[in-house]
């Protein structure tokens, strides 16, 4: 009997770019297939091509063996098909019910239902145990419950194949249990599930078989109780010895101070502070308060009282603009809305923190910005056609990757990162650790933000458990254990704002 | 029951006129011309400033409607807001007269307004004469409006009424300096060699001066229309070769000429036109105070 | 969030229908300075002569909700009145026939802006932009440039006639034309998309809504409006000017953004809308009667706008 | 894209520039269709015609790219020329102060139209509708709605002398001022925070861009080349208007928007504006030249505006 879908000699071509290359694909009901592949490997351009967003340019797509042709969302739906992706595809201004029945509203004589669709989407939340109201905006909401709604989206349609995109890259670790939970309850109603994380574990724990691109092209098609050295190995064409390379180096004097800072009903007298050659790591669950924090440091938020101070000078008005000329950077976990500027070139959005350090008389040294940028490019590895290509044409893993070199080449003395590698590839992730230790060595001090616990406990020097806006504790690298930390980020809950 | 009473030669009629503004030269001068036309038909005439307002106006009129006036000559500020004030009239059966402006609703029994077609038709027989023979070319106003219509219309008759002289080329520039400045360079392209011009209004013609620099007034005759203090500057200077001036004092006086046969329960036309004025270097200095 | 429960009690329009706040003070203002102000007899004077612009803002705010702009309304609204104006006047057709021909002759423009944006790729600027030039074109040609009259009486009494002795027809025309944009806003599929597509217009095509056909859908109901307001303005004047409308546009645009709506797309209520129409009304309304220059009128103008959306959006930031 | 690397071959501004093929598609046919369009004098003709459009358009492309829009710069230019006229015919200042007073009034307008959208927060759309307002009826004010004139020669010789007897001055201005905007949205730290506020003002804000300053800036420089468009228009009617530059914005927004530039910011080129006024003045001059009756010139123009841009954006999906 024929899988329930099949993909065969899937071919995509953009601009200056071949997306996919004859690669295959199949899924049978009730399975959890894992898309594995490294940042630009193809991956979303694949799922994208059975959720109506995209058509191939070669290659067909089989649905209980039956061509089926899918040129827009409504089919995708109308053949049960439902997609998670992994840019958040939500409507700011609409209430979390209406988006997650966006196109599906529940209607009466004609007219949308209002009554009845806030009941079942309150109903749906609470079965997947997302605590928003149906009619909160979803401009008001966090990046995690964000993505939680997102899931509850496609969720409200009863699909034969459900199709995740990093959906765990934003959700912190209860988070993820909660939503296995659900993806094992649809297994059992035989739903086929497309799956794509860059968490190796994650994979091993939810996955039968592992599909793996690179380059676009189709490398292998494996169980996933195959090991992760392995796995990696097909990944990126190389073998990765040390997941977590920290090389700890000796600490200097103070970099960043920040004294009680506290903004109602979001921080409670925040103190902290990173020293040269130091990376000091963040820990706690979503609604912690870490943005929020990261936020007011770097000036994007006002405070009610607190003060900044940046290699022995206070910074007075707190802007972003100040903290920068201090020698602060700031990569946030929003990417595509505080990250990448859209429509500008890869070069331009690497050039943007060290515009005003490069202009001389109002003239922007654009060569040298150029120059730079191609250079960046090459040192991080930076998956795109060139410099000019347009930053929303790249992988979100390789958009990431130009968020964070347009604060190298801004120079900045302390890093804020919140959430650094989400949705970076394994190998990408081990370069970014390895440009961390640079950076430590050249003097810098950063200040990371993580909810992917491991990473904090592999790189950081410190680590700093938040709860409830406030600092619930610090552990030394040695001391700090998974168990450690949970008990401490959850002592804050129950004060927890928001 | 009222109008019959034009036994006692209208003595104790009193007729309500409403004027617009008289912050302008040329409804001062209407006014003037209706307190005389009044007072050789010995009639009280009651006169009201609307300053330019609309809703004064109404107000003004409203007035009259309840002092009971026997006509009302109204200068719409508002051809479209004045109506709601004509109907309240109507209402209460007193007729009314519209004076230079017309009105877009209600029963007016006229509409006493200087003759565009008359002066268009003057504008294009100065052009002629000047020109003697050859292409001219027009500037018309904003399509669609009255006063670009009527001359436009009187122009063409003129130009009809011969064929020495004949359009080479007629474009709109909306009543509008710079657009006739570019028109005209426009024109000068496709048909270098015109001889004259004519504008439905100085602001165009100004613009076509412009144009033309030193060949304007001269070798290329120039003929506006409205008599405004610019164009009375072009014709004394000789860029300009003339203009068409209205008579508002008429307007006034043949307002309530025509007020008292209503009254007295004559018929009148539906439009009655008044004369206007040729302007040229010659009567220019009358023009000029 | 405007989209999200638009309740029409001065409480939630506060919060999310435009400057009440803005307008109520304005009225207080005029009300200090002006005896004639408040009286029904200007009230409804006012109403009156919004009517026309807050008709064509109500179909302005669908086509901003969905983050686009019509820049057409005003000469498509003069298109309508002469078709109309020519099938009743020139033609002797039937009221009903005319009206029809009239009105659809505006929903089509509005069509065709639609087609030029889906079809052609045309940005809504340029799109409309041709429209705005086009239409008011073919008025002229329709028309030979000449109003035509007489509009048949039934109509006429649209315009200056009365229900219950003292409420002005087209006052209550308005008001049916607000319900049913509150109605399509609100509570209808297309309405939900327009907030959606304006909102975020991939989001809203990869959740399977074809946002093609609603905007078509959008455009046309633009038109469709323009043409109902077209109607009305001849009905008003007696007669089918080829020149109405002229600019009208910036008006309809204006009352929709005082309102409180985003020319980026995804807020904005038919109330917020009525509220800016009524803004731009009573300051006109008030300049008159306290019968200022009309030079000065329009640096009041300017400044009053400012100051009253400026009331909104600083409370707006102070709720943060 | 566009922002990156504006350069000026054709090859360039094909993919770029906006719609240079809609631009030689429609001189081609005025060619075939009128012996007097192609000629040095026609075409410097053209060129004298447009400079005001295009400078006011210049300025305005900062505004778009920046994701903002300035619907003022037609009234402010009209106040740059009264308060020009009103210093030099009747105040008889020095030619340098009457500039300066003339262009610096410009200038402080659109400094208060980026002080209402930063400090006070309105809507772009909203902030300069109010100063359109205002600035038209501080020009009235100024002038007592009367023309002012005499203009001094050394001015007007600006609007009419010509360079080596046959390269008009207006011409050249333009060309300077084209020279500078190329050199401004390329070049300048400011250029390049137009394109990224457009782009995405929160991104650009927390890569410590000062989004308020550069605002600021950015409809300041609008409101400057309002202000030299301003001179130079009543250099050419050697008077000062107080209705010029009425509806002049539309003009302006729709030449930046033919350019290629999207009204939600982040994208547009110098050279763009520059072909899409240059679109609209061909147009204009050929419809003369063909002679064309007033009524069917404006459906000509909605309909060549929309085919000129359809060539550009039907190529660019071709593209992908
Ligand atoms: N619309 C587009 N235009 C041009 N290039 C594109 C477009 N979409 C994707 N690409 C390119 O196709 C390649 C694959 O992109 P894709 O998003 O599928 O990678 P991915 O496997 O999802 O990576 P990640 O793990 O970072 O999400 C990348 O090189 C990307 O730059
Ligand atoms: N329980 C919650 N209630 C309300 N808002 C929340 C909650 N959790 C997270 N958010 C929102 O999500 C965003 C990120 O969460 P926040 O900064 O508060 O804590 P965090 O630890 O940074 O969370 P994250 O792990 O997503 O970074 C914030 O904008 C916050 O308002
Ligand atoms: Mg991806
Ligand atoms: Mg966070």
């Amino acid at each position: 009997m024929s899988p329930l879908l099949e993909m065969r000699g899937i071919t995509k071509r953009f601009p200056g770019v071949t997306a996919l290359d004859r690669v295959d694909f199949e899924l049978e009901g009730g399975e959890v297939h894992v898309l594995l592949g490294e940042n630009g490997a193809g991956k979303s351009t694949l799922i994208k091509m059975l959720s109506g967003a995209y058509r191939p340019d070669e290659g067909e797509i089989l649905l209980d063996g039956e061509p089926v042709r899918i040129a827009s969302a409504a089919d995708a739906q109308s053949l049960g098909i439902s997609t998670i992706y992994q840019e958040f595809n939500l409507v700011p201004e609409l209430t979390v019910a209406e988006n997650i029945f966006l196109g599906r509203q529940p209607r009466r004589f004609g007219l949308v239902d209002r009554r009845n669709m806030r009941a079942e989407a309150r109903e749906l939340l609470e079965r997947i145990r997302v605590l928003v109201e149906p009619d909160e905006t979803v401009s008001s909401l966090g990046v995690a419950q964000r993505q939680m709604v997102e899931i509850a989206k496609a969720l409200s349609v009863n699909a034969r194949i459900l199709i995740m995109d990093e959906p765990t890259a934003s959700l912190s670790g209860e988070e993820v249990e909660r939503l296995f939970e659900i993806v094992r309850g649809l297994k059992e109603q035989r739903v086929g599930i497309v799956f794509i994380s860059h968490h190796l574990d994650e994979v091993t724990e939810i996955g039968d078989r592992v599909t793996v691109l690179r380059d676009g092209r189709f490398v292998d098609r494996v169980p996933a109780t195959t090991d992760h050295a392995e796995l990696v190995r097909m990944m990126v064409g190389r073998p990765i010895e040390d997941q977590y390379p920290r090389r700890r180096s000796e600490s200097g004097e103070v970099l960043l101070e920040v004294k009680n800072l506290s903004r109602e009903g979001v921080l409670e007298d925040v103190a902290l502070s990173v020293r040269a050659g130091e990376v000091v790591g963040i820990a706690g669950i979503v609604g912690a308060g870490r943005t929020e924090l990261a936020r007011a440091i770097f000036g994007a938020d006002p405070v009610d009282s607190g003060e900044v101070w940046m290699e022995g000078h206070k910074i007075e008005r707190a802007t972003p603009r100040e903290a920068k000329r201090r020698g602060i950077g700031f990569i946030t976990e929003d990417r595509q809305g505080q990250g990448i500027v859209p429509p500008l070139s890869v070069a331009e959005n690497l050039g943007l923190a060290s515009l005003e350090a490069n202009t001389r008389v109002g003239l922007v040294d654009r060569r040298g910005q150029r120059r730079r940028a191609v250079e960046m490019i090459e040192d991080l590895a930076v998956r795109t056609p060139g410099p000019e290509q347009e930053i929303r044409y790249l992988s979100g893993g390789n958009q990431q990757k130009v968020v964070i070199g347009k604060w190298l080449l801004a120079d900045s003395r302390v890093l804020i990162m919140d959430e650094p590698t989400r949705g970076v590839d394994v190998g990408a992730k081990v370069e970014i650790y390895e440009l961390m230790n640079e950076l430590t060595q050249s003097g810098a001090g950063i200040l990371m933000i993580s909810s992917d616990l491991p990473e904090v406990l592999g790189m950081a020097d410190r680590v700093l458990v938040m709860g409830g806006g406030r600092i619930q504790g610090e552990l030394a690298a040695g001391e700090a254990t998974q168990e450690k930390v949970m008990a401490l980020a959850t002592r804050g809950t129950e004060t927890a704002v928001g | 029951q009222r109008g019959g009473g034009g036994g006692d030669e209208g003595g104790g009629e009193r007729i309500g006129l409403s004027i617009s503004t008289l912050n302008n030269p040329f409804f001062v001068a209407l006014r003037d011309g209706a307190q005389k036309a009044a007072k050789d038909e010995g009639v009280e005439l009651l006169v009201s400033d609307a300053q330019n307002d609309a809703s004064q106006q109404q107000d003004d009129i409203q007035n009259y409607v309840t002092q009971q006036v026997s006509a009302i000559l109204v200068n719409p500020v508002d051809s479209e807001a004045i109506v709601p004030a004509i109907e309240s009239a109507n209402g209460a059966d007193i007729p009314v007269l519209a004076l230079d402006r017309g009105a877009e609703g209600g029963e007016v029994v006229t509409t006493i307004a200087s003759d565009n077609v008359q002066g268009g038709q003057m504008a294009g027989e100065e052009l002629v004469e000047l020109v003697g023979e050859g292409g001219v070319a027009q500037l018309e106003g904003i399509p669609g409006t009255d006063p670009a219509r009527d001359r436009g219309q009187g122009f063409e008759e003129a130009i009809n009424a011969q064929d020495a002289v004949e359009v080479v080329a007629s474009q709109t520039a909306n009543f509008d300096r710079n657009q006739g400045l570019n028109v005209t360079e426009n024109i000068l392209q496709s048909s270098p060699d015109v001889k004259g011009i004519f504008a439905q209004n100085d602001e165009m013609a100004l613009g076509a001066v412009q144009a033309l620099d030193e060949r304007a007034g001269s070798e290329v005759k120039i003929v506006g229309f409205d008599a405004v203090p610019d164009a009375l500057q072009a014709i004394q200077d000789g860029t300009m070769n003339a203009t068409i001036a209205q008579q508002p004092d008429q307007i006034g006086s043949l307002g309530v000429e025509n007020a008292m046969k209503v009254i007295d329960g004559e018929s009148v036309e539906e439009n009655i036109p008044v004369e206007v004025k040729l302007v040229t270097k010659e009567n220019v200095s009358e023009f000029t105070e | 969030m405007a989209s999200l429960t638009e309740r029409v009690n001065p409480r939630e329009l506060l919060s999310r229908g435009g400057p009440l706040g803005g307008l109520i003070a304005l009225c207080v203002v005029m009300t200090i300075l002006s005896p004639y102000f408040l009286t029904f007899n200007n009230l409804f004077n006012v109403g009156t002569q919004i009517a026309v612009i807050a008709i064509l803002a109500f179909g302005q705010t669908f086509v901003i909700v969905s983050g686009g702009i019509d820049l057409s309304v005003g000469s498509v609204l003069g298109l309508a009145g002469i078709v109309f104006g020519w099938a009743t006047a020139v033609a002797n057709l039937p009221l009903p026939v005319a009206l029809l021909l009239g009105i659809g002759s505006a929903a089509l423009a509005g069509l065709i802006n639609g087609a030029l944006i889906t079809l052609g790729n045309l940005p809504p600027f340029i799109a409309t932009l041709a429209m705005l030039s086009a239409a008011r074109g073919l008025a002229l040609v329709i028309s030979g440039g000449v109003p035509l009259n007489p509009i048949p009486g039934a109509i006429r009494t649209l315009g200056s006639g009365d229900l219950f002795g003292f409420v002005p027809l087209p006052v209550i025309l308005m008001i049916v034309m607000w319900a049913l944009t509150v109605g399509i806003l609100r509570s209808t599929y297309s309405g939900r998309c327009m907030y959606a597509i304006g909102g975020n217009e991939e989001a809203s095509r990869l959740s399977g809504i074809s946002v093609d056909r609603q905007k078509l859908l959008i455009y046309t109901l633009s038109g469709l409006f323009a043409g109902i307001a077209g109607i009305l303005l001849s009905a008003r004047l007696a007669s089918a000017q080829p020149q109405s409308g002229f600019t009208f546009e910036l008006d309809a645009i204006a009352a929709v953004v005082i309102g409180g709506a985003s020319l980026s797309g995804g807020t904005g209520t038919a109330s917020g809308t009525l509220i800016g129409a009524l803004i731009l009304g009573v300051l006109r309304n008030g300049l008159n009667l306290l019968n200022v220059s009309a030079f000065w009128q329009q640096v009041v103008i300017g400044v009053v706008i400012a100051l009253a959306v400026m009331t909104d959006t600083l409370r707006r930031r102070r709720k943060g």
